[in-house]
């Protein structure tokens, strides 16, 4: 039984990001979407606190939307896995429930 | 799977500076017509939106608190508020509005419906549900 | 699998409609049913049909409307929340006395009932916002 | 004072067209002029006559036009943030090809010159948003 | 020359606030409205971070906000004053611009 | 107060995901034709605006990043980003477009728009301007 947490802001805007990682539990994975993206950056005031979860976590972030951004795949962390929408989609249903943390 | 599925409300906005947590009301007292198993929770700045001495008229701005209390009503009884968002903020369980139910096993005895639970436990919590909508 | 989508922000303003609809596609395109989707906050606003975005922009309405018509999918607007928006469909708009009407076609103005009957009745529930 | 006024978020969704209505009430009785109030972004949709809130909540698209109306106070809503989001005038609604239009009373909808020329104009300039 | 900063979102979910602070200039004033009023709250998580640019900053929040989200005067900080609707308008005469931390 | 006004647009938001950052660069355009004294800041999440290779085709919506470099040809040339801004989310100005303007006033020579400035400096332009306008 595992969860698929959604996040979609910035992580250097809101709280959210850190909120779910604070409530997560372990097994679960974290789909970083929209802006939520920027938190897959390497080297960044927030990159630590998503490296300190990604044993316990799988980490990913949706490539179109980072794409879109102009972030490199070069500066992304190394903890983060790129998925596009049909990788999205297998998520959900792979996870007995999705929680997005609007 | 039963039936019954187990559907937390997620609110982790303040009120009135947004709709999201009237509305998140207004799908509470909708869903309270569903016979399933629902619980509420508030973490983040959700723990804003149960503090007592709500008033609006300055604002112009309908109150709609007062509704949190008459839930208990409608058999949703179950409000987990996190301790440490509560701490946060500087507030305690005694900042917020009592809220209580009728118990139908127990004799109809009145209980709290806010139980303050922290962060592992409201984290058991949502791991715990079929559906989870977050507001 | 049967998933349910909840769209809770307007259209432009904030990418959750475009997110969702990419989204869905894929749904469906792998097989997944995705019997309704559920409109709520400002996401009762991709319901206009009024909606004039630049002509080298995606048309979000038209896009939900079409996806809709094709693979049956049944798009439920909140009444509540549409009503506090001045999103109506005819029946609405000359029931409350209004002189127009908004929505497009594909899209239904229905009750809150109609998102936790959803939830009941889909495998998941995934909620684009923001 | 000349004070010009910008709201950026939608009704009800957000406090930003309160909040910026009793401070442009204030003004006024302060004696300070409110020549313009400009709508962008979901601002703009504070102009539809189609609202309708709940009876026990206030009419935040009444409330301005009555303001506007008494006033004097222009209420411009941007032409191209009103487009994308499907508010029209008959004009508008007319040019465009479209069967139906939606925008109140005593507001308007133009250019974002006019927000331009109210930061020229005003001697203070204050945004309502999120 | 001085401005008035509006701040309207929570300093607990955005960090708006902090933005604003790190951005004023000694003389300059702060009104927290809307969601924004948490700021003003004492002994919280972000209080530290208000009273010490209390004494560069002139610190205000309106009231109608404060009362609507139920936190009682004294629960407020010791730096913040509080003004009403007419008190937002002298304000923004006041200083010679106005600068919305959206 | 002369009839030239000095104009700041405000930019804290991160592009796509809202659309504050395409609705601000709409009304930087529009306001280019009026004659005042133009500044645009990038701080916050407002840098992400300024980054190179976006793009769109996978999300479905139009990149706009390209305008940016239009608006020289508008005698819009002043673009202040925020190092410290930067520096958080792990960029440097080599992350940015490059962005530029030819300068009338020497000989048409072509010159960067965006200057890097420090937080103080940042607070400097802010407190120098008339009208902040804020997307």
């Amino acid at each position: 039984m595992s969860t698929l947490h959604t996040v979609n802001k910035s992580p250097f805007a809101t709280r959210d990001l850190q909120s779910c990682l604070d409530h997560c539990r372990d097994g679960d994975a974290v789909l970083m979407i929209e802006d939520g993206v920027y938190g897959a950056l390497a080297g960044t005031a927030v990159s630590d606190a998503v490296s300190a979860r990604a044993g316990a976590l799988k980490i990913y972030v949706l490539t179109p939307d980072v794409n879109a951004r102009g972030l490199p795949e070069a500066r992304l962390s190394d903890v983060v896995t790129g998925v596009d929408y049909d990788g999205f989609v297998d998520l959900v249903t792979s996870h007995d429930r999705t929680q997005a943390w609007l | 799977m039963s039936d019954i599925k187990k559907f937390l409300y997620v609110n982790r906005r303040a009120p009135y500076g947004t709709i999201y947590a009237l509305e998140s009301l207004e799908v509470v007292l909708i869903g309270a017509a569903f016979d399933q198993d629902v619980s509420l929770a508030f973490l983040d700045d959700g723990v804003f939106q149960l503090t007592k001495g709500q008033n609006t008229d300055g604002i112009g701005v309908k109150n709609f608190s007062p509704t949190f209390r008459a839930l208990g009503d409608y058999e949703v009884t179950k409000f987990y508020v996190e301790r440490e968002s509560l701490a946060e903020r500087g507030l305690t369980e005694a900042d917020l509005q009592e809220i209580t139910y009728e118990d139908e096993d127990d004799d109809w005895a009145e209980k709290p419906s806010i139980r303050v639970v922290g962060r592992d436990e409201m984290a058991a919590i949502m791991a715990d549900q079929d559906v989870v909508l977050s507001f | 699998m049967k998933i349910g989508v909840v769209i809770s922000e307007g259209p432009y303003t904030h990418q959750a409609a475009d997110t969702a609809y990419h989204f869905v596609k894929s749904a469906l395109a792998k097989g997944h049913e995705v019997p309704r989707v559920f409109f709520y906050h400002d996401g009762v606003n991709v319901s206009t049909r009024l909606s004039i975005p630049p002509q080298d922009e995606r048309h979000i309405q038209k896009n939900w409307s079409a996806l809709a018509a094709e693979h049956g999918v049944d798009l439920v607007v909140c009444i509540a929340a549409a009503q506090r928006r001045g999103l109506l469909d005819e029946n609405e708009a000359t029931r409350q006395g209004k002189d127009a009407n908004n929505i497009a076609e594909g899209f239904r103005i229905s009750g809150l009932g109609q998102l936790i009957e959803m939830g009941i009745q889909t495998d998941r529930l995934v909620m684009f916002g923001d």
